[in-house]
């Protein structure tokens, strides 16, 4: 339904305890945005790569179309550091507009592939995690590094009702389709706000229903839940010190 | 059997986004004008992605959907058109009724079709008189029972004057009345002259109300009959875990047992099979 | 529903209504775009609001306990509400930001919290926005944006404005408030080399404004329909 | 008919807020250990307020619950008490599953009733073998199918093990497949001596499974009798707006066609007339 959701349930990592997987996540989204080092992050790419696509075995052709994704933000801000308008030409390049100049230095030059090489290993993490980790185990960890209960509790049900949601809001938006609701801009912004409205009257009952069978298990103010369990494993630990270590090393020593 | 075709699909092959195997698997089969068609087959046998497919809602893969003889055309004009001859009525109504009046809910298609609110006003009650939904016209949606709620979702449809009608398991959820009350609409349609297709999994209701009977199992066509074939082949019910009807089992042991016999036409209904044992009586 | 209905759900929505691989999301700061202070500094600005919204939270849950899967479900409407495509004359996918419908709805106490899970969600199941560019997300989308869009429509009850046009105004205003933040956000992190902060914001301003003011009219029009239905349910 | 009385309610009246007319108006009924109870009415007759009422999640206005002899104590103890012996299985299992993992869903009643994670990783781990549902036990919720949904919902609530199980039209969107799969459940917690209560519509499922028959029609209860007294009582079925079971219709064919003898005991599945045939021949 979701793609990102449904592929980390398909992913060979998912049996990985998430608590490794998320200190992997952090450690390295730190020592990204905190050296911005565009060895570094060209380290971090690659590695993501092989562990998210060659081990994890999400499609490499998906892969790439997803790290595309957030390349549109990236353009346009990136863009927007770039070009400047000055009375005096910067060192990087300068375009004469009348008595205007749109300039730029070379060292923001350098800034901007620094960013962009940094942010794209930062969301490679993110997608490393997200592609290999179930929302529920990561729910999971947060609680178990005291996370307020009431917010893990509301994590818990807010996804399964977000599928619960897409499921009616498709259906809803299938049976308007059929019925021409979106031949036209007019009509489709009303057939639009007619589907939100109707959304959010399902969801208000879904949310009487649930919870009445929520009582009817003997609910009394606390969602209890098992975990299956997996096991940390001292080795996968160890690679994860010496991998960060590596990647300190790298991101200190130069560029 | 030379009635025009109305619908023929041609190889239609059609495969989600995340899943391996696909949904629509070489599906070839043709629908006359005006007739009664039962779709069968267990979930997730193809049935609802093919009546998506009927409507325009998906595009096929491979193969061709013929409407009318034309292929379909896929701009947003030729679905336009597609889509105000072929309606569907899904399975629950609380997805398809969104409008907050049994009146502006009707209204939605008509007016999706560009006609005028006179021209609209006058479609909308005449649908809302021929199908008893006059007596519950001022009632908000969401108040009407499961039954009055599948009328009125059944309406939106036929407000649009449709050629073929598609109905999702139309009777699930609902009580024996409304049931009744839903497979007398389904009557009245095909008295008109618009031709049904439904998605059933009550095998009593298929053998006796359709001309033909297309039975579907893991996106593929697996038979396209008459009931009277289709109920008395064993090991295509088997394939496609149907239940053999209870008026052919019945009659079966009766043939069995000598009380009718063995030549006798295959009942489609309870009252057929009445008939048949007051026949031998005389 | 089957197994083949949610297929065709999921392939439905992923094609057709929920713009997941080419967001032009504009107003989510990607992952890894913000410096480690300003990442700190967003969330410790946050912090305030987050507290005082969970004690309202907390508050409700405790005089009714009913209201943990209201919660929830309220959480669920804005993440989905905010995912879909809306329709667009050009045909680029853009969706709400759902500030101001979530605030007139839920009050804007409610929606930091929800509004922090759901970006939490929004970056890690559709990649919009981030981690470590959680607490800025949060201010401009979770608090900046719904306070605005309350403040105003509360503005116009009291002052009796006609009630669509306090709606639309207290979602357009809204979403307006968000792009602004996020806009000011960019250029206090990256300030430019010529004007510094404020011109760099106002480059930002610039770069957004063509796909988020029209967004901002569309995101007030479909508030108001959906509140206005909403009234007469 | 001397097994012990698990529920018994006496004069019980419920009205839902907003409405004029009670949901339940003085139903009194007993039900005993062990027994296969099928409730039947139309939709809106009172079956979901009365099982909602069993489980204390409705408080009745007037009357009393009697589980095993006593009257329920709406305490938050004796609510607690009450929910780990009857258990509800809800009709749509989206109003019911809450979490993303099966899992998580199944063990999330054990542990309400106050077990020790080990205790309740052990029950639920059977519970998912017993019902095969260990297949799929990896996949989240929100990608199985409408029946695999259903096989959780169920051992959510078998994996408390309850004393009285209610189900609320259990094979209600289901293929035949699945159906199948719900009534063989159904028929295993019957063997392990749960007492089962389920409201249907599927007059011939009810007619053959239970040992009473339930009608209830606005509210009210018309009658408790076993499937033969009620099924051929033709003035109960039409003010229920029920259906004949066609086994009882074709056996009052033959009946009247003098091919079964008219005193011959009822048949009450298709199976039951198969061997009334047979003998007939000898």
């Amino acid at each position: 339904m979701i793609a990102i959701d449904a592929l980390c349930y398909q992913s060979r990592l998912r049996n990985i305890h998430p608590g490794e997987k998320m200190l992997y996540t952090v450690v390295t989204l730190s020592i990204c945005i905190i050296s911005r080092s565009i060895l570094g992050a060209l380290f971090v790419l690659g590695s993501n790569y092989i562990l998210t696509v060659v081990i994890g075995r999400i499609g490499g052709a998906r892969y790439l179309k997803m790290m595309m994704a957030p390349v549109v933000f990236l353009l346009l801000s990136t863009a927007a550091l770039l070009v400047n308008v000055s009375r005096q030409p910067l060192d990087g390049y300068a375009i004469t507009l009348g008595s205007f100049y749109l300039t730029g230095s070379k060292e923001s030059l350098f800034l901007a592939v620094q960013l962009i090489v940094t942010s794209l290993a930062s969301v490679s993490c993110l997608y490393f995690l997200s592609l290999s980790t179930p929302m529920t185990d990561m729910i999971y960890i947060l609680e178990k590094i005291y996370c307020p209960r009431l917010l893990t509790e509301l994590m818990l049900l807010i996804y399964r009702f977000i599928f619960l949601l897409i499921e009616i809001a498709s259906a809803i938006y299938i049976s308007q389709n059929s019925r021409l609701g979106y031949r036209n801009l007019k009509r489709g912004i009303s057939s639009f706000g007619q589907m939100g409205s109707a959304l959010f009257i399902q969801s208000l009952k879904k949310s009487r229903h649930i919870y009445a069978a929520m009582e009817a298990r003997g609910y009394h103010g606390e969602i209890r839940v098992l975990y299956e369990e997996k096991s940390i494993r001292l080795k996968e630990v160890g690679a994860i010190i010496i991998y960060e270590s590596i990647l300190i090393l790298i991101a200190k020593g130069g560029i | 059997m030379d009635k025009e075709i109305v619908l023929e699909a041609k190889g239609l092959s059609c495969t989600y986004e995340m899943s391996d195997t696909p949904s629509l698997e070489n599906v070839s089969l043709t629908i006359r004008k005006g007739q009664k068609i039962a779709v069968m087959g267990a979930n997730g046998s193809g049935k609802s992605t093919f009546f998506l497919c009927c409507n325009g809602i998906l595009k096929p893969e491979k193969g061709v959907l013929f409407f009318h003889g034309q292929p379909v055309d896929y701009s947003k004009k030729g679905l336009q058109r597609l889509r105000s001859k072929v309606g569907i009525v899904f399975q629950n109504p609380d997805n398809q009724l969104l409008s907050a009046s049994v009146y502006q809910e009707i209204s939605f298609g008509v007016l999706n079709l560009g006609f005028s609110k006179e021209e609209a006003k006058e479609r909308v009650e005449q649908v809302m008189e021929e199908f008893s939904i006059t007596p519950f016209r001022n009632r908000p949606t969401h108040a009407l029972s499961g039954g009055e709620k599948k009328q009125v979702s059944i309406a939106d449809i036929l407000v649009m004057e449709p050629e073929v009608v598609l109905m999702d398991e139309p009777t699930a959820a609902l009580d024996p009345k409304h049931t009744k009350l839903v497979y007398q609409v389904i009557e009245e349609l095909s008295e008109n002259g618009i031709t049904v297709i439904v998605a059933t999994h009550d095998v009593d209701y298929a053998c006796q109300w359709a001309d033909e009977i297309i039975v579907m199992e893991k996106g593929r066509v697996l038979a396209q009959d008459v009931p009277q074939k289709i109920f008395t082949s064993r090991e295509l019910l088997k394939k496609a875990n149907l239940e053999i009807p209870m008026v052919i089992r019945v009659t079966q042991y009766l043939q069995e047992a000598d009380i009718l016999e063995k030549e006798s036409t295959v009942p489609r209904s309870i009252e057929d099979l009445e008939e048949l044992i007051k026949e031998r009586r005389r | 529903m089957t197994k083949t209905k949610n297929l065709i759900r999921a392939s439905i929505s992923i094609g057709m209504i929920f713009a997941i691989t080419l967001p032009v999301n504009a107003m989510h700061i990607m992952e890894g775009y913000l410096s480690v202070g300003f990442c700190i500094a967003w969330g410790a600005v946050c912090l305030p609001f987050l507290i005082a919204g969970f004690i309202s939270i907390q508050k409700t849950f405790k005089e009714n306990s009913k209201s943990i899967t209201l919660l929830a479900m309220a959480g669920a409407f804005i993440f989905v509400i905010s995912s879909l495509k809306i329709p667009s004359v050009t045909g680029s996918c853009s969706h709400m930001t759902g500030t101001g419908l979530g605030a007139i709805l839920f009050g804007p106490g409610a929606v930091s919290v929800l509004g922090l899970i759901v970006l939490v969600f929004q970056a890690v199941l559709l990649a919009h926005g981030g981690l470590t560019t959680l607490g800025a997300n949060t201010f401009s989308m979770a608090i900046a944006g719904p306070l605005v869009s309350y403040g105003i429509f509360k503005l116009c009850q009291r002052i009796k404005v006609n009630r669509r046009a306090a709606v639309f105004l207290a979602a357009f205003l809204g979403d307006l408030t968000t792009y602004c933040v996020t806009s000011i956000q960019l250029g206090l992190a990256y300030p430019a080399e010529v004007g510094g902060s404020v011109a760099s914001i106002i480059k930002f301003l610039g770069v957004f404004a063509p796909t988020q003011l029209p967004l901002a009219i569309m995101e007030g029009i479909i508030t108001v329909i959906i509140v206005i239905a909403l009234e007469t349910y």
